[in-house]
């Protein structure tokens, strides 16, 4: 039982991770209507320099985050103004490419600049893990942190594209541009607006990753971006709650997978899962299921 | 419209066959095309469509008219499969739908056109009709793929095939053109020839003439004649041009809040009070 | 004084010349209706209005200012609204939601009496306002495009073929909401295919033909002339 | 002595090339690599005397374009090749080179498919046939597969093992098989054994609770240092501090920037290389390493920088220049190398020597880490 | 209206037929002659994996419209059945042994396919993107953990654990994660050119046959085609069967041109490359995709990239940029369509 309590511990705490990088994904890909395959490694940016400013400039843990947080927003409207802006007109597949060339951009880059060596990112909290049952099952404090603030970023997002005047502009924009102007709404500021949101998310997500996962190369951002997007998709795309559940399962899943069945299988059985619920809801876990008007 | 082209059918007496539905005359002792019972269909809290009864003749050609958001797509997206019904049965030539898909009631021979348009955008004109054509030109993949003889003898047939379905709309001389690419008018007779290929017993088309200005409307309304008489199938259509619906149709049915609220000639209905409230309005004649 | 002053404007798209030289003008309080057949352009002069398409050449002016160069959304802030052809609603949100947007240019307060105002007009759209619109019928997704260009109580209304696909009943409904908003001071450009219709409340007309307006007048001479009654009233 | 040939030579060096990963996911090896066979090749120019040209081209650790890369070296000229940093690639450069008989001596690509004629310690079975013309520098991933269940056995290091390996790595499942070969022959108590692949090294949880659960006092990690300073770094935070048994992949661990070395304290690894150790040549390396690169040196570097110096030492007195042919050159390092006669000590061992089979006979020494530092454990 | 010619077609299919006919001989005869760099001639061969690969998934993506992400798994698929076979058939003429491998290969892939292709293909758009994505990865870990061995009683397999014991003579073919070493190479040019052009006559003989239009329809509109009786399974299941058949042929070509492969060669990182390759040569378009597979296979091993050093795949990364840019530049669109497509028919009359 303990081990079992033990293993979901550890699963929510990958799957929440997950999820927050999803939970800027989903951001992204709900409105935009991109797969942004660079995601990914603005995480990773975003945490080389919350890395490098707490370990080089000794600044506290808060400025960095902060740091990380605008260099990242910065990057994402400079990567969205450059590389996608031109794109508006062109097919979804052509600014997936795109994308993916960005990442390769961002990756190669950060080894240039950061060289491929490993970091290793420093803990922010330095308090002892909560230990429950005498010392047998321990939290640590980066976990608790990563999940709350998981959930607080799941509501404001919520809240943001349900409520807000700019929230609904973007789901707008994101369903017909050429409507969303003649509403006088600006499509080139709100999307610069989604991924300057999305980026300041992927810089959190990137510090919160890191102080879990404490390694740190310039390819750190890609497996668990593809993760996250599958997790995305997982939860239902588009659907803010559904990040969250889909990353947290993800989690879940793929550490059960390990401890119960087998390390070598577990991420096939991750994605084996993953189909089967896709093939009983294919509209994924939170997914709307718009039935198209004929 | 000429008398000569108002005539070609005697003016239609409509009867009843079975039971409530009406039908008419000349078609009464063959099998009705089709057949509703207590057809309907909910949509979560919303009943979009209730207790539809209607049978349609043979070589009848039949209106389905209401207000917008009274249901009548949602009854051809019952008729083609599109939507699962909760409750009620379609008969199509006097067999059950009932379990069966979109591709099997096409091919008991219920053929259809959309209301928003929906061709083969990239496809050429041609190839539109050929993928209607899909079940008269067998051949198999791999024939195709080796070019085998039977290859070009069904294209070759399919080819000419085409050429005489699109004739029906003076349409051949557009059969290179990319279909996304035609005027909107054009399009909408494209929908038609395709859904015509299937070889449908049944071709029910919805809003045929939206978008058209009064003569091609007109033209539209001889074709839709003659495509009855020529391939002597039953049409049943959609329309809110009531030049056109008073003009072809011989039976016409009335639906309101997913119910039927008149059946009759196009006379009756034209004078029936509930359908002036309801639809038609208190305008001049149409 | 002329609100939209449309001069000699050329609209391609790619290679293909859409508009070819078209000029017009739309006076302040007036109804004014442009007509022709599919494809003939009209829906491009509007969306070159608004500054969705640009003309290569020519310039369009709102009241008194040159849009070269205005973004839409800026066109739209100026009191330009558009019915867009086919709607364009707002498939995945709700009817509330997409009269929302109709305001986005307004401050907040005006949200609540517009929407009012809009549901006192289409009773429907009151009964289905938490509906997605993509269920919406195809009359009720005009009605609901109709409303959300109201929502921003626009100085010129810009429709495009706002009957298209409506019952009877509604088509009347349409054009009575047109008449009246034309008496309550609105401006309105109306584009139709429905001739008859649409040159019974316009104040002045124009055909246009391939690209080009081929012909002019107040309704009441287009009604009568017989190149009109031949080619677009079916007569 | 050939001292004729250089001097008439002089400005036409000899052409060295090297592939690694110098981009990608193990860029961490190929650049290491790169950097040590550069501080050789500089340091062997400033001799005077036979003069080096050293090139390396970027494979991103994937054997197709490891073979493009070494294509590419062949169109410049390459007359020596340093092989392939790591093993998939290491393999199929072998293969290649073998057909265009040209010289190859690798750094680091330790799997026994790289020099074939090894046989496979699960089946028996001799899967690729010798390479004659290739050589390691480090010694075979076997090897201190072998040789770790024996110390380990040796000296009663753990009565309960845990494994953790990289399923999809080469290295690290080659020495895995032969340690659970002679673990099984020698009679350990292998409690938990669990893996983990480039897509999942993210987190070891599992991994970890699995070792921990079954009690393991020892864990076994035939795998390289980023992985396992995170694998350390997790297990403190779960409150698991077994004892730690590493291979050279260990080495580098304590120089990851801000790695809490004193998880490491007491771990036990395998190397022929230390940044720590005391003499001369090593000191002198280290230091230069780390001015030039701003980091230390781990073991990659120690290695490529060993096998420029062994190519040099073997060509040092012979009459080759730029014009020699790769396939003369070929013979002549494979001649001298196999000679018996022909002994090498540079960083990573002393009086190294080689045979036919392309393994070095060098052993690899036993180090445990105390107050930050490699001590030698005998 | 663009008005699209049966013969323009025609024209089109042919020039690509000539123009690989042509290529193809215009490098043999370099290579002949000597004149061809190592670099190139090392590429030859998985430059024609790489085009088969890339028409393959423009077949999924362009002409059935389905966004495949996991399309490498189908060549890995092939790649380790086409390596196994070649090791494990008795068939001494090495051509002859090739064409079995690539058969085989194939048919592995097919079956792969068709198991992939009957669930997935009932998902829409993204959904079926992330499924394929995730068949991909699954596909990489089975052949992770899978042994293949052989003696003279035959073929052994184990899974997970390497259990095979070998009667002497035995030998591993497929060692799990190590992948297949030692392959005899036995692919060539040759093998390649052929591959392609068959590939190239399938697609284009498919494409404008019966089932082809059907596919296309289904892609266009599939409410529509379902409306007119196409069996939608049926012909997405084909195209997308016959995809993979051709991207495993593409694996064993691979495979065997090469001396060593791995599980991790297969993976997302290439089943995404060979989709750059696809949209960058414009879906549905064939010659497109051949010249960008060509294109940016070579590009990183050009002498002029090799010699960007550290900044190669930087300047790799932002070429790709560029071109995508470029290439979906309306400007730069109207430009090539009005100087090379002068001949274009003008919109026509309405009636
Ligand atoms: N998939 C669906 N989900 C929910 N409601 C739906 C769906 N499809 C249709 N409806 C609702 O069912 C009712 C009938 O719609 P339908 O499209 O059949 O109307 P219609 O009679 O064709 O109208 P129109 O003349 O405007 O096309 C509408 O109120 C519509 O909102
Ligand atoms: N996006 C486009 N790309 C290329 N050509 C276009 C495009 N939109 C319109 N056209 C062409 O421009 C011309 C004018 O089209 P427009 O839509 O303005 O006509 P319209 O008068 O509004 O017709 P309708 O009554 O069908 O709405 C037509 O020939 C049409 O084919
Ligand atoms: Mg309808
Ligand atoms: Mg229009």
């Amino acid at each position: 039982m303990l081990i079992f309590l033990n293993h979901l511990i550890n699963g929510i705490s990958l799957g929440s991770v997950y999820a927050i990088i999803a939970l800027g994904y989903t951001m992204v890909y709900g409105i935009a209507k991109m797969l942004n395959f660079a995601h990914g490694d603005v995480i990773m940016v975003g945490a080389y320099i919350c890395f490098f400013s707490v370990s080089s400039f000794q600044l506290p843990p808060a400025v960095g985050v902060l740091l990380a947080v605008i260099a990242c927003t910065a990057l994402g409207i400079v990567i969205e103004r450059l590389a996608y802006k031109p794109l508006r007109q062109a097919t979804s597949l052509a600014v997936l490419i795109t994308a993916i060339g960005v990442s390769y951009f961002l990756q190669n880059g950060a080894q240039l600049l950061w060289t491929s060596n490993i970091k290793m990112f420093p803990s922010f909290f330095s308090s002892e893990p909560i230990a429950l049952f005498g010392g047998e099952l321990k939290i640590t404090i980066a976990a608790i942190v990563t999940v709350l603030a998981c959930v607080v970023i799941m509501l404001g997002l919520t809240w943001f594209t349900g409520q807000t005047k700019m929230g609904k502009a973007m789901r707008a924009c994101s369903e017909d541009k050429g409507a969303a102007q003649l509403m006088g709404i600006n499509v080139n500021a709100t999307i610069s607006m989604t991924f300057a949101i999305g980026s300041a998310l992927a810089a959190i997500a990137g510090v919160l990753f890191c102080s879990v996962y404490p390694t740190l190369t310039p390819t750190t951002g890609s497996m668990p971006g593809i993760k996250a997007f599958t997790a995305a998709v997982f939860g239902g795309i588009g659907s803010i709650p559904g990040a969250l559940l889909g990353g947290v399962l993800l989690g879940i899943i793929e550490i059960f997978a390990g401890a119960y069945i087998s390390t070598q299988m577990s991420n096939a059985i991750v994605f084996a899962v993953l189909i089967v619920v896709l093939l009983v809801r294919p509209t994924g876990l939170l997914g709307k299921q718009i039935r198209e008007k004929v | 419209m000429s008398e000569q082209q108002k005539n070609s059918y005697p003016k239609p007496k409509l009867v009843p066959v079975p039971s409530t539905n009406i039908i008419p005359e000349r078609d009464v002792d063959k099998r009705p095309i089709l057949e509703c019972r207590h057809l309907g269909i909910d949509f979560g809290g919303l009943t979009a469509v209730d207790d539809f009864n209607m049978a349609i003749g043979r070589t009848e050609i039949a209106g389905l008219i209401g207000p917008n958001g009274a249901g009548k797509t949602t009854v051809f997206n019952l008729l083609t499969k599109v939507y699962q019904p909760t409750r009620g049965t379609v008969m199509i030539d006097g067999r059950d739908t009932a379990g069966k898909t979109t591709i099997q009631v096409s091919h008991m021979g219920v053929a259809r056109t959309f209301q928003n348009i929906r061709l083969f955008g990239n496809l050429t004109v041609e190839d539109n009709v050929k993928v209607g054509l899909h079940e008269y030109t067998k051949y198999s993949a791999l024939s195709g793929i080796l070019r085998l003889p039977s290859y070009w003898k069904k294209e070759r047939e399919a080819h000419e095939k085409a050429l005489e379905l699109l004739s029906i709309f003076d349409m051949q001389d557009m059969a290179n053109y990319q279909a996304g690419s035609l005027p909107y008018g054009a399009q909408r007779r494209l929908e038609i020839v395709r859904a015509l290929a299937t070889q449908p017993s049944l071709l029910l088309l919805d809003e045929p003439a939206a978008g058209m200005n009064p003569s091609e409307t007109a033209e539209l309304m001889n074709n839709i004649r003659k495509i009855r008489d020529t391939f002597q199938i039953a049409i049943m259509l959609i329309e809110h041009d009531m030049n056109l619906v008073m003009g072809v149709c011989e039976g016409i049915c009335v639906l309101n809040f997913g119910r039927i609220i008149a059946k009759g000639t196009p006379d009756d209905i034209q004078a029936n009070p509930a359908v002036i409230e309801a639809y038609l309005g208190k305008q001049k004649e149409a | 004084m002329a609100m939209l002053k449309v001069d000699d404007i050329h609209v391609y798209y790619g290679s293909i010349h859409a508009v070819k030289g078209v000029s017009f003008e739309v006076n302040e309080g007036e109804i004014v209706t442009l007509i022709g057949a599919n494809g003939a352009g009209k829906s491009t002069v509007l969306n070159t209005v608004s500054g969705l398409l640009h003309p290569r050449t020519g310039s369009v002016q709102f009241m008194d200012q040159d849009l070269k160069g205005v973004a839409p959304h800026k066109v739209v802030e100026r009191g330009l609204a558009q019915v867009p052809e086919g709607r364009r609603i707002f498939l995945q949100m709700t009817v509330e939601e997409n009269l929302e947007m109709g305001a986005y240019t307004q401050p907040g307060s005006a949200v609540a009496p517009g929407t009012a105002d809009v549901y006192k007009r289409f009773p429907r759209l009151e009964e289905r306002r938490r509906q997605v619109a993509g269920t919406l019928s195809g009359g009720e997704q005009q009605m609901l495009a109709m409303g959300r260009a109201l929502m921003s109580s626009p100085k010129l209304l810009m429709l495009d073929e706002p009957s298209m696909g409506l019952a009877p009943i509604l088509v009347e409904q349409i054009f009575d909401i047109i008449k009246e908003l034309h008496a309550a001071g609105t401006t309105i450009l109306l584009v139709e295919q429905n001739a008859q219709a649409a040159l019974s409340v316009a104040d002045r007309a124009y055909v246009l033909e391939t690209g080009r307006i081929s012909l002019s007048g107040t309704g009441a001479e287009l009604m009568a002339s017989d190149k009109v009654q031949k080619a677009y009233l079916g007569g | 002595g050939g001292g004729d040939g250089q001097k008439d030579g002089s400005g036409a060096a000899i052409k060295i090339g090297g592939v690694g990963p110098l981009t990608g996911g193990a860029a961490i090896y190929g650049n290491a690599a790169k950097g040590g066979a550069e501080i050789a090749a500089e340091e062997i120019n400033a001799l005077g005397g036979l003069q080096i040209d050293l090139r390396y081209e970027d494979d991103a650790h994937d054997p197709e374009k490891s073979v493009n890369a070494y294509n590419s070296l062949k169109d410049w000229g390459m007359q020596v090749f340093l092989g392939s940093v790591t093993s998939g690639p290491g393999a199929a450069t072998a293969a290649e080179s073998n057909g265009d008989h040209m010289f190859y001596l690798t750094p680091s690509a330790s799997s026994t498919d790289v020099i074939g004629g090894v046989a496979n310690p699960l089946t028996g079975s001799v899967d690729i046939p010798r390479r004659d013309n290739v050589f390691q520098m480090c010694f075979v991933d076997p090897d201190q597969g072998a040789y770790s269940a024996q110390y380990i056995s040796d000296n009663s290091l753990g009565s309960k093992i845990a494994v953790i390996y990289k399923n999809d790595d080469i290295y690290s499942t080659g020495i895995y098989n032969s340690f659970a070969a002679k673990a099984a022959e020698l009679g350990l108590n292998i409690v938990s054994t669990t893996t983990f692949t480039t897509d999942s090294q993210t987190d070891f949880s599992v991994q970890i609770s699995d070792a921990k659960n079954n009690g393991a006092d020892l864990v076994y990690l035939p795998t390289y240092y980023e992985a396992n300073a995170l694998i350390l770094t997790q297990a403190n935070a779960s409150g698991y501090t077994p004892k730690y048994f590493g291979v050279d992949g260990m080495d580098g661990i304590l120089s990851v920037t801000g790695f809490d070395t004193s998880l490491a304290e007491g771990v036990m690894l395998l190397t022929p290389f230390s940044a720590d150790a005391e003499d001369q040549r090593t000191k002198s390396f280290v230091s230069k390493y780390v001015e030039k690169y701003g980091d230390t040196p781990n073991q990659f570097a120690a290695d490529a920088y060993d096998c420029v110096y062994a190519i040099y030492e073997a060509l040092k007195d012979e009459d080759v220049s730029s014009a020699t042919s790769a396939s003369d050159m070929c013979d002549l390092l494979m001649g001298k190398f196999t000679s018996g006669s022909f002994t090498f000590t540079g960083l990573t061992g002393e009086n190294m020597t080689w045979d036919a089979s392309g393994a070095v006979s060098k052993y690899p020494k036993g180090m445990y880490i105390q107050n930050g530092a490699y001590v030698g454990m005998d | 209206m663009k008005r699209i010619r049966l013969s323009k077609t025609n024209r089109i299919n042919f020039a690509t037929y000539g123009g690989v006919i042509l290529a193809y001989a215009v490098l043999q005869f370099l290579n002949g002659g000597g004149m061809l760099s190592s670099t190139i001639r090392g590429q030859l061969v998985p430059i024609c994996a790489y085009v088969t690969m890339a028409l393959s998934l423009n077949l999924t993506v362009g002409v059935l419209g389905e966004l495949s992400l996991g399309h490498a798994g189908f060549m890995s698929v092939g790649a380790f059945a086409g390596a196994v076979a070649a090791a494990a058939l008795p068939i001494t003429s090495d051509p002859l042994r090739l064409a079995a491998s690539m058969v085989i290969a194939a048919l592995a892939a097919a079956i792969t396919g068709t198991l992939v292709g009957i669930p997935v293909l009932r998902l829409n758009g993204d959904y079926l993107a992330i499924v394929t994505l995730a068949f991909g990865q699954i596909i990489k870990s089975i052949v992770e953990n899978l042994y293949i061995g052989i003696d003279d009683r035959g073929l052994h397999a184990s899974f997970l654990e390497n259990r095979i014991i070998f009667r002497d003579g035995g030998r591993m073919i497929l060692n799990g994660a190590m992948g297949v070493n030692g392959i005899a190479k036995i692919s060539s040019f040759t093998a390649g050119f052929v591959l392609v052009m068959l590939v190239l006559v399938v697609i284009f003989n498919l494409v404008d046959s019966r089932a082809g239009r059907a596919i296309m329809a289904l892609r266009d509109n599939r409410i529509a085609a379902e409306s007119v009786g196409i069996p939608v399974t049926k012909y997405k299941l084909m195209a997308f069967v016959i995809s993979a058949a051709m991207a495993g042929a593409a694996g064993a070509l691979f495979a065997l041109g090469q001396n060593t492969i791995t599980a991790n060669k297969f993976d997302f990182n290439t089943s995404i490359l060979i989709l750059v390759f696809v949209v960058l040569g414009g879906q549905g378009n064939m010659w497109g995709s051949i010249l960008a597979a060509t294109f940016l296979t070579v590009l990183p091993e050009t002498k002029a990239m090799r010699g960007l050093a550290d900044y190669r795949m930087l300047v790799y990364a932002v070429v790709l940029i560029l071109v995508m840019l470029a290439t979906n530049n309306p400007t730069i669109q109207d430009f090539i369509n009005t100087k090379f497509r002068k001949k274009k028919k003008k919109g026509g009359a309405v009636k």
